[in-house]
């Protein structure tokens, strides 16, 4: 007699309203439900573009830092940014501009921190929100205190981490939703399945046949949504968020996208991966096919699509500007907010650094 | 009449700040229904309830990152790891996420947390149970590490601790827990963060220690009078940020200095210390500095236990080193 | 519209094959295929709880240090134990000594290890197994390590590692079953599910239903089996073991067993749970089922069971006696191992050390 | 003719050790199909094929432990670690576990892995690119830690390091990996680990430095040359277990010593040597040690990593202010 060992896979849904190929069938989710909704959807998206193109610019030029590019990843940030109240916290990856920008992280502050100054991360609008994550997958714990910070104070608000396809690899991801999931968090956790973490593809980091089922070792509802259709995007979350926010607890949600970019502005992805690869992924990005959208439902011209394109640039151009004219901080700034009150001896420390180099700079 | 345990002074310590500020959460592995394995969260659940007193799965990364999740969108959090050598798998929450919230934000956000974690030898438990890992916090600006060595200075220090506007990790010498009592009122007074306690004062020799090592070192200081030998003793308390003013004090009186610590010697605190002396102490150094701590060595298992710690033998032959250098 | 955001949880499959009531329908698995080849295993696991109950009272009465007691849930041990080859690899955590006795390390070296004493850890007998694992869950990485070596290597070998409920909530076990899928390793992980982590119980720890399908999570098999049926928990493992031996990957194993003892003999689980809970759960034990079932199948006596505990006793006094002959390592014990060759400034703490404390101890 | 920049001498050595030794693999993120994000891994895929160079998932946990169970299985892992910042989450792998295999099990299993990761500042990358924590590792008996400082000490110690019984972490300089570059022979012979070394020997200071504070340290003493002040610059590679040897015969010498280091200073390792110095060098000192290091701050974003750094300015400054010492 023998038993099998054998599990089936669950079936995990795939969300998406508007595909890469035109005609679409159906009606509009709730979220969004006319064609008029999506314009704030379809501008975010264009603003994140011109930005990000504009920073890779200003990087290739050696006026920014190292950047990652969002590139064809516009999407997924809009809609979970769009699907958020302004009380719920975002904590965000290196990645995440799309969705920064949407909350009201201004492009100034962006250029700032990717041009290496801290002050990028004193966000003037999203008070909350946590800053830039770059310790991959670190951040989804903290989404969890957040989230549980939420719960016990009794407010109606909840916590959105989002994080990549390579973060679903560490262990921090699956304690953080398995722990959402113990202590029934208002917590949503967007995995940006992009299909690559810098060289290494998304086969390689697990055979599991999609990351949104990862939900099942936390008890959790799993989804995976088409992440290059905003519609869709903004759809799910806007569920998974009010589900949270009424106490039914945390969802993983995988955003299926793609990297059109390098992974950052120093990396040449050529070396690992196949131009047709890419090519293809072309055709599934996420504006064009809404632009396309818009315009068969007569609710979007020619004309509006020059207005915002030069709209776009207009302000990026001036962010760009006043990031430029910036200064870098005074050399005491390195002191000045690792503790509340400087501990004596450190002050000695600043007054040293302060003479060495000068207070003007 | 001495009562209040190292033990339960913490806890009375919590429940006076859980008591205060309703910011106040407590949250780990076994805190809440068992009141922690050393009862230091005793009677918590029972009198906050358990929106405010939390088991968490036992998961070392989570707990630190529900401590930075918390602490960085308004609340209190005092989070348990069960034993120090449990701690490093929170040591990237910790690292780089804890101590630099404020810095990354220049101050938009900042992490008032407690991280409090069983430290040292002298329990006689299994393996990686008995790690005295200051050396590696105190490497991490912008966190503040505590090291209280009585009851009352379990309950000042931890009251500060949760007051304090940045994190703190409280390494609660284990050995402790139980083995020492004392009055304390719970009048919700903290004592200072950030300063060196005198414990003795003496003319021939200076010994710092902290923790575990306050009472061996005060043990070592007894024994030595009765040689006529007067040291004073220097609980460090706080091993960051160092207050090393008393420490200089009394070296430029007594000229002799021995640093007492239970960790491995090497890279250890008591470095930082003998380094500070060797920057701003050396004219007042009538012998060299010496360190009686642990071994370079794996902290062995239970029957060797003693034989690893240094303990008032070990510093009273540290300090008749220093004595009798020429 | 909307977009139902739901995952069906995956049937997992549950084995037992001899339960606690008696009467057993069907045929044997293939590993234990008659009644007969039981008898090993029930022998394995008396034993077993003979040292268990045997270091207990050497912990009460201060020759013993703190010890985590495996008192029903011996069946695991040895299933576990019966199912791998010599050359496998066990990475056990603290409450495996079933799996450890029945692999070949000896009364003696255990006794040395919870009295205190690193010399237990050296096995005489699986030389290859890793050394018990106190950091809960930290040993599943190495496992997966060891994993790879066999692959790499090309041998018919496999590492198995047990842990805990409670381990299943840390990161490090989700990464190793999501690596060990990821690269295809010859790994089998057992959860050996005892419903508590000290004093927080299963329920708190997840709300996954089962513990089996965080396996869907790294797209591998998972599969509860009775962890109180050794006859259950011997198939299984042996089909996994063996499917990983030929190529086919890890699998996840969680075995439903109690813990019927305190945490450690420092511990007093009366303080956090119900007498009832544990009353109820000694009719399952896994002990007497097997000896009703052999004795039912006319394979055991009453002359048999008064043997083997005699044997056993006699085994285990023989084995207290030799440990508590042992004295102390040497000072310098401390010192010899850390590096293959000490460094010179260790050497002069070593030397010393040994001064210090005089040579003879 | 120089040619072998400090990473392509790395990946040299890797190339020459699988060749010599078929227990040798590599394993880590981006190690495989890229090569590795600096290069130190280049070729070796292509060489030596996907059972011995691996692109492991994402996850430092697992890529420490795959480390721990290779070694105590019989293999000659060797790991990298993307980047020191990220090395928290395998820190129980690495202080638990690797450094403690053979004291465990008393010499039965053993170790010999080797985590390579790139250490410090100077190529202003985005945030936690930029760790120092020698300290840290130097806190674990058991470990060995290496910081090589130019091309062909990259390749000699890294054979060692593989060679080695047990645990070796590298902590390869960021800003070398291009910036320099060397004659180096493919020979197989390796650099003793364990040792200091005198780079330059000058009567009046010394300077001890590792890493990339070495090429500024000499870089100071070309300086400090002009002035009339003859430095002797010790690369200690070596962090631990420390050679102190070269040292204190050059501070009997000199009299005078700065230590250089980018990592924070309290509780940096250059702690360590000048607590050495209190010890067993009182006598020698003719006026107090100096650090030259960077601030007990956080590492800062690009903009201010010049600010923040220790340079060859700084360890000038700091060898003027111990001459002037009277
Ligand atoms: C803990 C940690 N390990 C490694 C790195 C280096 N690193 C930066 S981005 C990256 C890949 C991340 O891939 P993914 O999570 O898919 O996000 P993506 O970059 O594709 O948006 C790696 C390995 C890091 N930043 N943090
Ligand atoms: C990383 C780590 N955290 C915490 C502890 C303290 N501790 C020891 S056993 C235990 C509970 C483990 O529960 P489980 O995994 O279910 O195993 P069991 O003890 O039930 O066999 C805890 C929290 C530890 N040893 N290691
Ligand atoms: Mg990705
Ligand atoms: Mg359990």
């Amino acid at each position: 007699m023998t038993t099998h060992v054998t599990t089936e896979t669950p079936e995990i849904p795939f969300v998406t309203h508007i595909g890469p190929d035109g005609p679409w069938a159906g009606t509009l989710p709730d979220a969004t439900p006319d064609a008029h909704s999506l314009i704030p959807l379809y501008r975010a998206m264009v603003r994140t573009r011109t930005f990000d193109a504009r920073c890779v610019a200003l990087h290739r030029t050696g006026r920014l830092g190292t950047y990652s590019s969002c590139l064809g990843q516009e999407a997924v940030g809009v809609g979970v940014a769009s699907a958020m109240l302004e009380d719920d916290v975002l904590v965000p990856s290196y990645r995440d501009q799309a969705a920064q920008l949407t909350r009201g992280v201004t492009p100034v502050e962006l250029l700032l921190y990717w041009g290496g100054d801290e002050r990028g991360s004193d966000f003037s609008g999203p008070k909350r929100d946590f800053p830039i994550c770059i310790t991959v997958g670190e951040h989804s714990v903290q989404t969890a205190g957040v989230a549980l910070g939420m719960k016990i104070r009794k407010r109606p608000e909840v916590a959105v981490c989002m994080m990549g396809d390579g973060a679903s690899s560490k262990g921090a991801f699956y304690e953080a939703i398995n722990t959402a999931g113990a202590l029934n968090l208002p917590m949503v956790m967007v995995l940006v399945n992009n299909g690559w973490a810098i060289s290494v593809p998304r086969s390689t980091q697990t055979v599991a046949p999609t990351l949104a089922q990862k939900a099942v070792a936390a008890g959790i509802p799993g989804i995976q949504v088409d992440g290059n259709d905003v519609v869709a995007v903004t759809d799910v979350c806007s569920q998974a968020i009010e589900r949270a926010r009424v106490g039914g607890g945390p969802t993983l949600i995988e955003a299926v996208t793609y990297r059109l970019s390098d992974h950052t502005t120093v990396d040449d992805a050529r070396r690992y991966r196949d131009d047709e690869e890419v090519s293809a992924q072309w055709k599934r990005e996420p504006i064009a096919r809404i632009r396309t959208f818009l315009a068969d439902q007569g609710v979007w011209t020619k004309a509006d699509e020059e207005a915002l394109r030069s709209e776009c640039s207009d302000e990026v151009d001036a962010a760009a500007e006043e990031y430029l004219a910036i200064g870098p901080q005074p050399t005491e700034a390195m002191f000045d907010f690792v503790w509340a009150e400087l501990p004596p001896d450190v002050e000695r420390q600043r007054i040293q650094a302060t003479l060495d180099w000068g207070k003007d700079v | 009449m001495s009562e209040t345990t190292f033990v339960q002074a913490i806890a009375m310590a919590l429940a006076r700040e859980m008591e205060n500020d309703d910011r106040v959460v407590v949250l780990g592995e076994d805190v809440a229904r068992s009141g922690g394995v050393f009862r230091a969260t005793d009677g918590l659940l029972e009198r906050f309830g358990p929106d405010r007193v939390i088991d968490t799965p036992l998961a070392e990364t989570v707990i630190g990152g529900l401590g930075v999740g918390l602490a960085g969108d308004g609340m209190r959090p005092a989070i348990e790891i069960q034993f120090a050598g449990f701690m490093y798998s929170a040591l990237d929450q910790i690292l780089n996420h804890a101590s630099r919230m404020r810095n990354r934000t220049r101050g938009r956000l900042s992490c008032p947390m407690v991280l409090r974690t069983p430290t040292g030898g002298g329990i006689k438990p299994p393996e990686h149970h008995s790690d005295s890992p200051e050396a590696i916090l105190a490497q991490i600006p912008g966190l503040t590490t505590v090291v209280p060595s009585s009851p009352s200075k379990a309950y000042g220090l931890t009251l500060a601790a949760i007051r304090d506007p940045d994190p703190v990790v409280i390494l609660e010498p284990a050995r402790l827990y139980r083995a020492t009592r004392a009055d304390i009122t719970d009048d919700g007074v903290a004592m200072p963060l950030g300063m060196s306690f005198v414990e003795r004062e003496g003319a021939d020799v200076t010994i710092v220690a902290w923790g575990g090592m306050v009472s061996e070192s005060l043990a070592a200081a007894d024994d030595l009078a009765t040689d006529g030998i007067e040291a004073t003793v220097i609980d460090v308390a706080t091993i960051s940020p160092l207050d090393m003013q008393p420490i200089l004090e009394s070296v430029e009186r007594t000229g002799r200095c021995v640093i007492a610590h239970e960790a491995a010697r090497q890279s250890g605190f008591g470095a930082e210390i003998a380094a500070r002396l060797a920057e701003e102490g050396l004219t007042s150094l009538l012998a060299p500095v010496a360190r009686a701590t642990g071994y370079d060595t794996i902290f062995p298992l239970a029957r060797l236990e003693n034989r690893y710690m240094p303990n008032r033998g070990r510093v009273v032959a540290a300090v008749h080193r220093v004595l009798e250098y020429a």
